[in-house]
């Protein structure tokens, strides 16, 4: 079970939160054109790699927030893990 | 128009268990406490997110963030009530209906808690007074640790009894509290 | 005669001789004695052959009489696959062989072992194929041979149980070096978990010398007096990130099986070391046994392994065995050493028991137990979990972890060699090291979580690892013996019935590396995933390849470490489950439940035709509770609504209710509902009963992703209300009786609300809306006098003809008035105006969402998408089921589908709502159904409107 | 030179597998030869297929058979089949929503019917019947709706009650009262399970005996392009010229990128973005016991399905992990909810044993289909955004990517996957009632 480092709670079990995905931007409706609307839509970077993405604490804060997950290793970072010493992956 | 007379409200716990004077755990129903939802973006009662306090004989508590529920007998917390800066953007909801609150007390309610929830129960990962919000049997709870300070056997026991007060959505009360007391057979839960 | 083969009282001896234990073998009785495992029950029974081999079925005897034992899987009652090794003897349990036809000792499929030679591994892959017809036949005969037991699915679920730890150090294995850890860190403060694969504290120790034994009770007592939380016959099957560690707790007294999921701030691995079968022609002949379950019979349950031994050694473990059986009075005809260059040929014997051994030097000694200490394989597991790749070590011939890592901590036969007191100053070396850690991580989490006690003091130094590491003692490289021109198959893996024969032809094909291999040929797939076999594979392989052991490498152990039973693993089971504060009056009063996600409601009482018909004349009312409900507060309430609508909301009045579309951000259909304003800066929304908790978080993400800087309060409060729908002619006339709010039409119009007092309950909502299409106000009352309203209202209605309705009256009148439900009439790709609510799309609000899909589907493609429409079939009395299909006429081409269809007791004809190609969609078109379930194509009409009854809604108006 | 290049004829084609040949071995001790050669890589290719698992290996093998393109590498960073060829649980079935997708996966399951004897080797299809449960009214619409679309593609797909269920999987529990009472089915008698591994190496020895090249090892660590509007000459208007691997450059006029888990970035190499997210999807085998459950048992509510192998393990598998990640190792939470589900289900195998678990990993798109053809970097082709039903597609796949690189035309069957389809906004119906059915 993953640790996700919710900001307000503190160490949270990963299913008492949801994740909400990579972070991307919404643009303007009113001046985007299709291509741009469905990048926002339907692209995602998908890195195995450093990834800024939203969690939301479904049944802890409820606050929505970005944190900096490794999706190869899924160590986080900003906020830091206490201690990604916590983490121990490889 | 005929005259109505409001009865008292009802809680959802309905099917009833046999009570055990003095068992080691205790599980009491008290839904029908009165309860205040305070959602603010400026600092109350001096609690930040995560802990409680007594305010007169009302307990308030910190459960998000940027919001505070207030439990009790009606007159604790209208009294309470009076202590909420209602200054900045405030607001105050009545949340009695909407919440249903049971006590768990005894020496082994943090063992027991450690059976349907996730939480790290030990004192200094969960002190008296702390707030969290959790999983419980699948049902997501306010968790207020709210240890027995006065002599009280009926509510689970002497001074300093672990006592932890859970308040969840009225409509899962009933399958909670169910699933509370069959998860609590190995302590020998009984309803306080 | 009984227990033949119990040797006299054997110092070390952990059986209970004055309480025999009765059981069954094969049917026949037999006994044993409390602290017995079945194994060693058996073996003091005489038993030689315990189960056949799953290819050849060739006759198995014990190997290693422990967990791991690849031969000693038996059913003991209705349970499946019992490891008679570890399971200790209970009362009257019947065990019986598995794997075995018509009988143990006389198995018919054993003549597989004559054709042995043409069944090389994969043979499967290269036979049955033609005809291909036959396949289904010969598949039958080979899942025959499926190996195990066999499951009694009629027999009852046994307790199980889970629990959640938070140990500061958990260790896993409680050998000297485990315990010595567990105690070490106890006594530097932390809090501990000692978990045990066997049934008592101490490791090799409890069939080892004197001084072992003792060694073990002193540490035991050691541990127990440190405060340690001791779990025997338990095991750490898994470690998962950030330390999510699984035990297995086979020893609760309530459960069968508990599994405890610890999160544990550093875990010790103490797992010991798994000794390794040796690979020679034979090997696989009941009397072959590795030196550990010789001493395990002999020194811990007095059990004889056989008359005359032959010893071939490579270790000191081999050597204390020979000692063992010495004490024990068995003979000991000849003992070979390994480290002396002698090596084993083949095991000779009829195939129920070895009676004599060939050595390389071509001498040949009569015996009926060969007892072989070749190696050890370490048992990686638990650090493969945390990421390492263990390295194989020559002159140890065996794998050592690689990496280190921060937060397990390894000690013990897997990190090294040493003397009993080397291992134990190992073991406490680790033990306050991973104290020292676990202090600073439990500092660290204490800080950052936020309803922890204040912690003081600065976070104490990431402690470096100063342990003094163990020696590693050079071990002779026993993976294979050269069994040249010998006929009896060299086994690698006995589970599978894998020979090096088998490896080496599969890696001559081309299946050349370990994973390739191990696919291929299923070696190490069996019970024991590879903790025997392993090691051998990738031994043979190397050979085969002319490579090091290191260079083929090995492979991931996954998890679990041991099987874990699927009712440990699922525990007790929770269904949340929702129910309204009406729900007990709704059983009493004849409710048919129907389940609608986590909430039980009553679809009808009995009759829901009969239900609308009343409400269509009288009045009925229904419970519907389950709507979403969220109460919203603040200034920006009605930016908001304009966003998350595609209609407007700036000017609904007070005391006025608007009807309401949600959309993605795709424009995709996502929920509606009715939103009334209840005073200045305070609104109520409601939601469909599935949607109210997405909505909710979907609003909460708009404020607090989006647009932060708005004051919006956002509070759910679905049963916070009990909410109830008074429908029906008579319901103005009811609800006069109940409330002095002004109810005349003029008063209090359609679509909009009031509020007060009802059946004397104060602080209730009364709203005018028309899901059913008749006259009825919307109750919203607080839901601990939800069941006296409810109640109130049917005795004041009683004499107005009240009767309650269900879900599926409901259903049928919203039908009949053609409102669509979300989910059902649309779906996944639904774009908003497609569902006939066009008006309710303002393109010229600045943004909401799914605002630019919207804009550009409704200029340019619009005609391309399907159409929600009400149709009706030609024939009235036939109700096409949902999800009906419509056809272009005569042909398969699909058109669209019906999406909701009843029989309407209103209008005594069905009525249907459905998603038809545009060019179908107007009004008066012909439409082909094929009909559920048999196919019949029948005709069906596009409506003008899509209410089929009462299109001007004058009744709900009235 | 490969290690042990044996046993093949003067026409470089080794013998067919047959139980003669099994017998004669058997006597003779002889050897098999190769199931596909080991050659050392060339310079260049006609086409470079990346990833050497079904899809890939099925492309190469239908380019070779149907095409007579031969001069093809398929590249694998690992071994063959290393990937979600051999993590998958090996059900196959064609009940899907949609037209386009019911006719896509039923010639798939036409393939896989003949392809013991077309690639002569036992992928050991067992044609056990396929199973999806209903728990709710809703639930029993969409399988009605599924059910009624395939009928009219003559796909043999029908609703059955709780009754028929019962006889024809015993172990069920249909009891009105459970938690999730089974309220009917979806049954699919033409679905059932297959030996996954041996239809990878069934392909890979078919496509070897016609020349194609199979390079395991050997890791694309880029793509090289030239003419395109993004650095490198990559991205839309440019043109592929090779891939650049940990064994060297190596030229093509075509690469196909087939792989799954890593699509996203392979494509990225060629900067062609692709509408996928890579999420783990897990799987689970118990110890073997007596064979008790005849058909595949899928619960869409539950997120979870389950058939038993010929040797008697029950085979597991889910929904994807709920977060985006490329790590394989399987999780705890999994196996809990799991054995929870299946409890419910069957509350008879609680004693049977979870004796290993793993993961693959699953390209998810916004509509639950995948993404086929050519890309705007002329050359580069792709057949990826699996999500949780590749394995069942692999021949069909390989065959239409096989046609689409020879005609260079995008052929019918897959007509409705194109990349485009996210700028235009018109996604496929599956997304329409997405239940996971596997």
């Amino acid at each position: 079970m993953l640790l996700v480092p919710c900001p307000y709670c503190g160490p949270r079990n990963a299913s008492d939160l949801r994740h909400v995905g990579e972070s991307h931007v919404r643009p303007d409706p009113n001046t985007a054109t299709p291509e741009e609307w469905r990048t926002y839509l339907y692209l995602r970077d998908n890195a195995a790699d450093w990834t800024t993405e939203t969690w939301y604490g479904t049944r802890c804060c409820r606050k929505y927030f970005k944190v900096e997950r490794n999706t190869a290793t899924n160590e986080f970072r900003n906020p830091p893990m206490p201690g990604n010493k916590l983490g121990g992956k490889a | 128009m005929p005259e109505h007379a409001a009865p008292a409200m009802v809680s959802p716990i309905t099917t009833s268990y046999p009570s055990v004077a003095g068992s080691p755990l205790t599980l009491a129903d008290e839904s029908t406490l009165t309860k205040t939802l305070v959602r603010s973006d400026q600092a109350q009662f001096g609690l930040t997110f995560g802990h409680s306090r007594m305010e007169g004989d009302a307990i308030v508590a910190a459960t998000r963030p940027d919001e505070w529920t207030i439990l009790g007998a009606a007159e604790a917390v209208a009294a309470a009530e009076a202590a909420i800066d209602r200054g900045g953007f405030t607001s105050v909801i009545p949340w009695t209906h909407g919440r249903a609150c049971f006590r768990l007390s005894g020496a082994d309610a943090s063992r027991m808690l450690e059976k349907v929830c996730g939480i790290d129960w030990s004192d200094h990962m969960t002190p008296d007074g702390a707030v969290v919000s959790a999983s419980v049997a699948l049902t997501t709870c306010d968790i207020i640790r709210n240890d027995i300070i006065r002599n009280d056997i009926a509510a689970g026991g002497a001074a300093g009894t672990p006592s932890y007060l859970l308040v969840m959505d009225r409509s899962f009360a009933q399958y909670l509290f169910d699933a509370l007391i069959d998860a609590g057979q190995e302590f020998g839960i009984a309803v306080g | 005669m009984a227990q033949s083969n119990r040797l006299p009282q054997q110092p070390h001896e952990v059986i209970d001789r004055g309480s025999p234990l009765n059981f069954t073998w094969n049917g026949k009785n037999l006994t044993g004695f409390t602290g017995d495992t079945i194994a060693s029950a058996l073996v003091a029974n005489g038993v030689e052959v315990v189960s056949r081999s799953m290819k050849y079925h060739r006759p198995r005897g014990y190997i290693t009489a422990d967990f791991w034992d690849p031969n000693g899987f038996v059913q003991v009652g209705p349970e499946p696959n019992v490891r008679s090794g570890h399971r200790e003897l209970s009362s009257g349990i019947a065990v019986d062989p598995q794997n075995v036809w018509p009988s143990l000792d006389y198995d018919v499929k054993a003549a597989n072992g004559l054709v042995g030679r043409f069944l090389s591994a994969g043979f499967y892959y290269k036979t049955f194929m033609k005809p291909a017809s036959l396949w289904p036949a010969f598949e039958k005969v080979l899942s025959t041979f499926a190996p195990g037991g066999t499951v009694d699915l009629e027999a009852p679920k046994d307790e199980f149980d889970k629990r959640y730890a938070h140990p500061d150090v958990l260790v896993a294995g409680g050998g000297p070096a485990g315990m010595a850890a567990a105690i070490a860190a106890a006594e530097s403060g932390a809090s501990v978990m000692l978990v045990e694969h066997e049934h008592r504290l101490g490791g090799h120790l409890c069939w080892g010398s004197d001084a072992d034994v003792a060694l073990a009770g002193e540490l035991a007592a050691a541990a127990e007096a440190a405060g340690v939380e001791v779990l025997v016959n338990s095991t750490v099957t898994g470690r998962y990130e950030d330390n999510w560690i699984a035990v297995t707790q086979r020893s609760h007294p309530l459960a069968t099986e508990r599994l405890i999921k610890a999160r544990a701030k550093v875990l010790v691995v103490a797992a010991g070391l798994i000794e390794r079968p040796y690979v020679f022609a034979g090997n696989d002949k009941p009397g072959v046994m590795l030196s550990g379950a010789v001493r395990r019979l002999v020194n811990l349950y007095a059990a004889k392994p056989g008359e005359r031994a032959v010893v071939f050694s490579a270790n000191a473990d081999g050597d204390a065995t020979v000692a063992d059986l010495e004490r024990a009075g068995i003979e000991v005809a000849s003992v070979v050493d390994a480290r002396s260059g002698a090596n084993l040929i083949e095991a000779h014997g009829g195939s129920k028991r070895v009676s004599s051994i060939e050595f390389a030097d071509g001498s040949k000694v009569d015996a009926d137990l060969l007892v072989v200490a070749a190696g050890w394989t370490a048992p990686t597991s638990l650090l493969n979990m945390a990421g390492d790749r263990p390295v194989y070590d020559e002159s140890s011939a065996r794998f050592f972890p690689q990496h280190a890592i921060d937060n397990v901590l390894t000690t013990g036969g897997l990190a090294g060699d040493g003397t009993r007191d080397e291992l134990v100053e190992h073991g406490r070396a680790t033990g306050r090291l991973a104290a020292e850690r676990a202090a600073a991580v439990r500092h660290r989490l204490q800080a950052f979580t936020v309803q922890a006690a204040p912690v003081d003091g600065d976070e104490p130094a990431w402690a470096d690892d100063a342990r003094t590491p163990l020696g590693r003692d050079p071990h002779p490289a026993l993976f294979q013996s050269t069994s040249t021109g010998t006929k009896s198959k060299a086994f690698v893996d006995f589970s599978e019935d894998i020979s090096n024969k088998d490896l080496v032809a599969a890696a001559k094909e081309g299946y050349d590396s370990v994973e390739l291999l191990k696919r291929y040929t299923t070696a190490t797939m069996g019970p024991a995933q590879g903790k025997l076999e392993t090691v051998n594979t990738v031994a043979v392989l190397a050979d085969a390849r002319g490579e090091t052991i290191e260079e083929v490498g090995t492979t991931v152990w996954r998890p679990p470490y041991a099987p874990i039973s699927l009712g440990g693993l699922a525990g007790r089971i929770f269904n949340p489950h929702r129910v309204s504060a009406i729900h007990e009056w709704h059983t009493s009063n004849g409710m048919v439940p129907i389940q609608a996600g986590a909430w039980e409601r009553p679809d009808h009482y009995g009759d829901p035709a009969a239900e609308v018909r009343n409400t269509r004349e009288n009045v009925g009312i229904i419970d519907v509770s389950p709507l979403g409900k969220l109460d919203l507060r603040g200034p920006d309430v009605p930016k908001l609504l304009n966003l998350l609508y595609t209609n407007k909301w700036s000017k609904l009045p007070i005391e006025g209710v608007r009807y309401g579309i949600m959309c993605a951000d795709d424009g995709v259909v996502m929920d509606d509902g009715v939103t009334g304003h209840l005073g200045e800066n305070h609104y109520l929304m409601t939601t469909t009963s599935s949607g109210a908790a997405r909505v909710w978080e979907w609003i909460e993400n708009w404020l607090q992703t989006e647009r932060p800087d708005w004051q919006v309060h956002v509070t759910p409060v679905t049963t916070a209300y009990t909410s109830i729908n008074v429908a029906g002619p008579k319901s103005r006339e009811l609800m006069a009786q109940l409330t002095d709010i002004d109810l005349d039409p003029e008063a209090f119009p359609y679509m909009t609300l009031r509020q007060g007092t009802i059946a004397g309950i104060d602080d209730c909502i009364m709203w005018r809306i028309g899901f059913t299409g008749e006259l009825s106000y919307e109750l919203h009352v607080p839901a601990g006098h939800g069941l006296h309203v409810w109640e109130t209202l049917m005795e004041t209605g009683a004499d107005l003809g009240i009767k309650p309705f269900g879900l599926e009256a409901q259903r049928i009148m919203r039908l009949e008035k053609g409102h669509f439900i979300v989910g059902q009439d649309t779906d996944g790709l639904t774009l908003a105006p497609t569902t006939g609510l066009e008006p309710l799309i303002k393109l010229d609000k600045d943004d909401f969402v799914g605002k630019a899909e919207l804009a550009w589907a409704m200029n340019d493609r619009l005609d391309e998408l399907p159409r929600l429409v009400a149709i009706q079939t030609t024939d009235p009395t036939i109700v096409p089921m949902e999800a009906t299909q419509i056809v272009r006429a005569g042909t398969t081409e699909i058109l669209g589908r019906i999406t909701s269809s009843r029989m309407s007791p209103t209008l005594n004809r069905s009525v249907c709502l459905g998603q038809v190609a545009s060019a179908m969609a107007a009004p008066g078109t012909e439409l082909e159904l094929v009909l559920i379930p048999d196919g019949r194509r029948v005709t069906a009409t596009v409506m003008e409107h899509h209410a089929h009854f009462d299109p001007e809604g004058e009744r709900l108006r009235a | 030179m490969g290690l042990f290049n044996l046993g093949r004829g003067s026409d470089g084609r080794p013998p067919k597998y047959s139980a003669a040949g099994l017998f004669a071995k058997g006597l003779t001790g002889g050897e098999w030869p190769r199931v596909w050669r080991d050659v050392p890589l060339k310079k260049s290719y006609d086409v470079i297929i990346i990833g050497g698992g079904v899809h890939g290996l099925a492309t190469a093998y239908y380019l070779a058979t149907n095409h007579g393109i031969t001069n093809v590498a398929v590249l694998d960073k690992a071994y063959l089949g290393s990937g979600g060829s051999g993590r998958n649980t090996a059900i196959v079935r064609s009940n899907y929503l949609t037209p386009e997708g019911v006719a896509f996966y039923d010639r798939s399951l036409e393939l896989y019917n003949g392809m013991t004897e077309d690639l002569n080797i036992n992928v050991m299809f067992s044609e056990r019947g396929h199973l999806t449960l209903a728990h709710s009214d809703s639930a029993l619409r969409t399988m009605h709706w599924r059910a009624e679309v395939n009928k009219l593609q003559n796909i043999d797909s029908s609703v059955i009650d709780p009754q028929q269920v019962k006889e024809i999987v015993p172990s069920l529990d249909i009891s009105p009262d459970a938690h999730h009472p089974i309220m009917g089915a979806l049954y699919h008698p033409p679905g059932g399970i297959i030996r996954h591994d041996a239809v990878v190496w069934g392909y890979a020895r078919g496509a070897d005996h016609r020349g194609v090249e199979m390079h395991q090892k050997t890791e694309v660590l880029d793509i090289l392009c030239e003419g395109g509007e993004g650095p490198d000459g990559k991205g839309a208007g440019g043109k592929v010229t090779g891939v650049r691997t940990n064994r060297g450059d190596i030229s093509a006029p075509v690469v196909v990128n087939c792989t799954a888990g890593w699509a996203s970035l392979i494509s990225d190499m060629a900067g062609v973005r692709l509408p996928i997210t890579t999420q783990p999807l897990q799987a689970a085998v118990t110890e073997p016991t007596k064979v008790f459950l005849p058909a595949v048992v899928v619960s869409g509510s539950l997120h979870v399905y389950v058939s038993q192998t010929d040797r008697g393990e029950l085979v597991f598998g889910a929904a994807v992990d709920p977060f985006t990640n490329y790590n394989v190792r399987g999780s705890l939470d999994f196996t809990e909810g799991l054995a929870g589900h299946i409890l419910e289900l069957m509350p008879g195998v609680s004693r049977m044993r979870l004796l290993r678990q793993w993961a693959g990993l699953c390209d998810m798109t916004p509509d639950y289909s995948p993404v086929m053809g050519f890309t705007p970097v002329e050359g580069f082709l792709v057949d990826v955004g699996w999500g949780t039903y590749g394995f069942k597609a692999g021949p069909v796949s390989g065959e239409q990517m096989a046609e689409c690189i020879a005609t260079n035309q995008t052929p019918k069957l897959i007509e409705a996957f194109p990349l485009s389809r996210f700028a235009t906004g018109e996604l496929v119906g599956e997304k329409g009632a997405a239940a996971v059915g596997h």
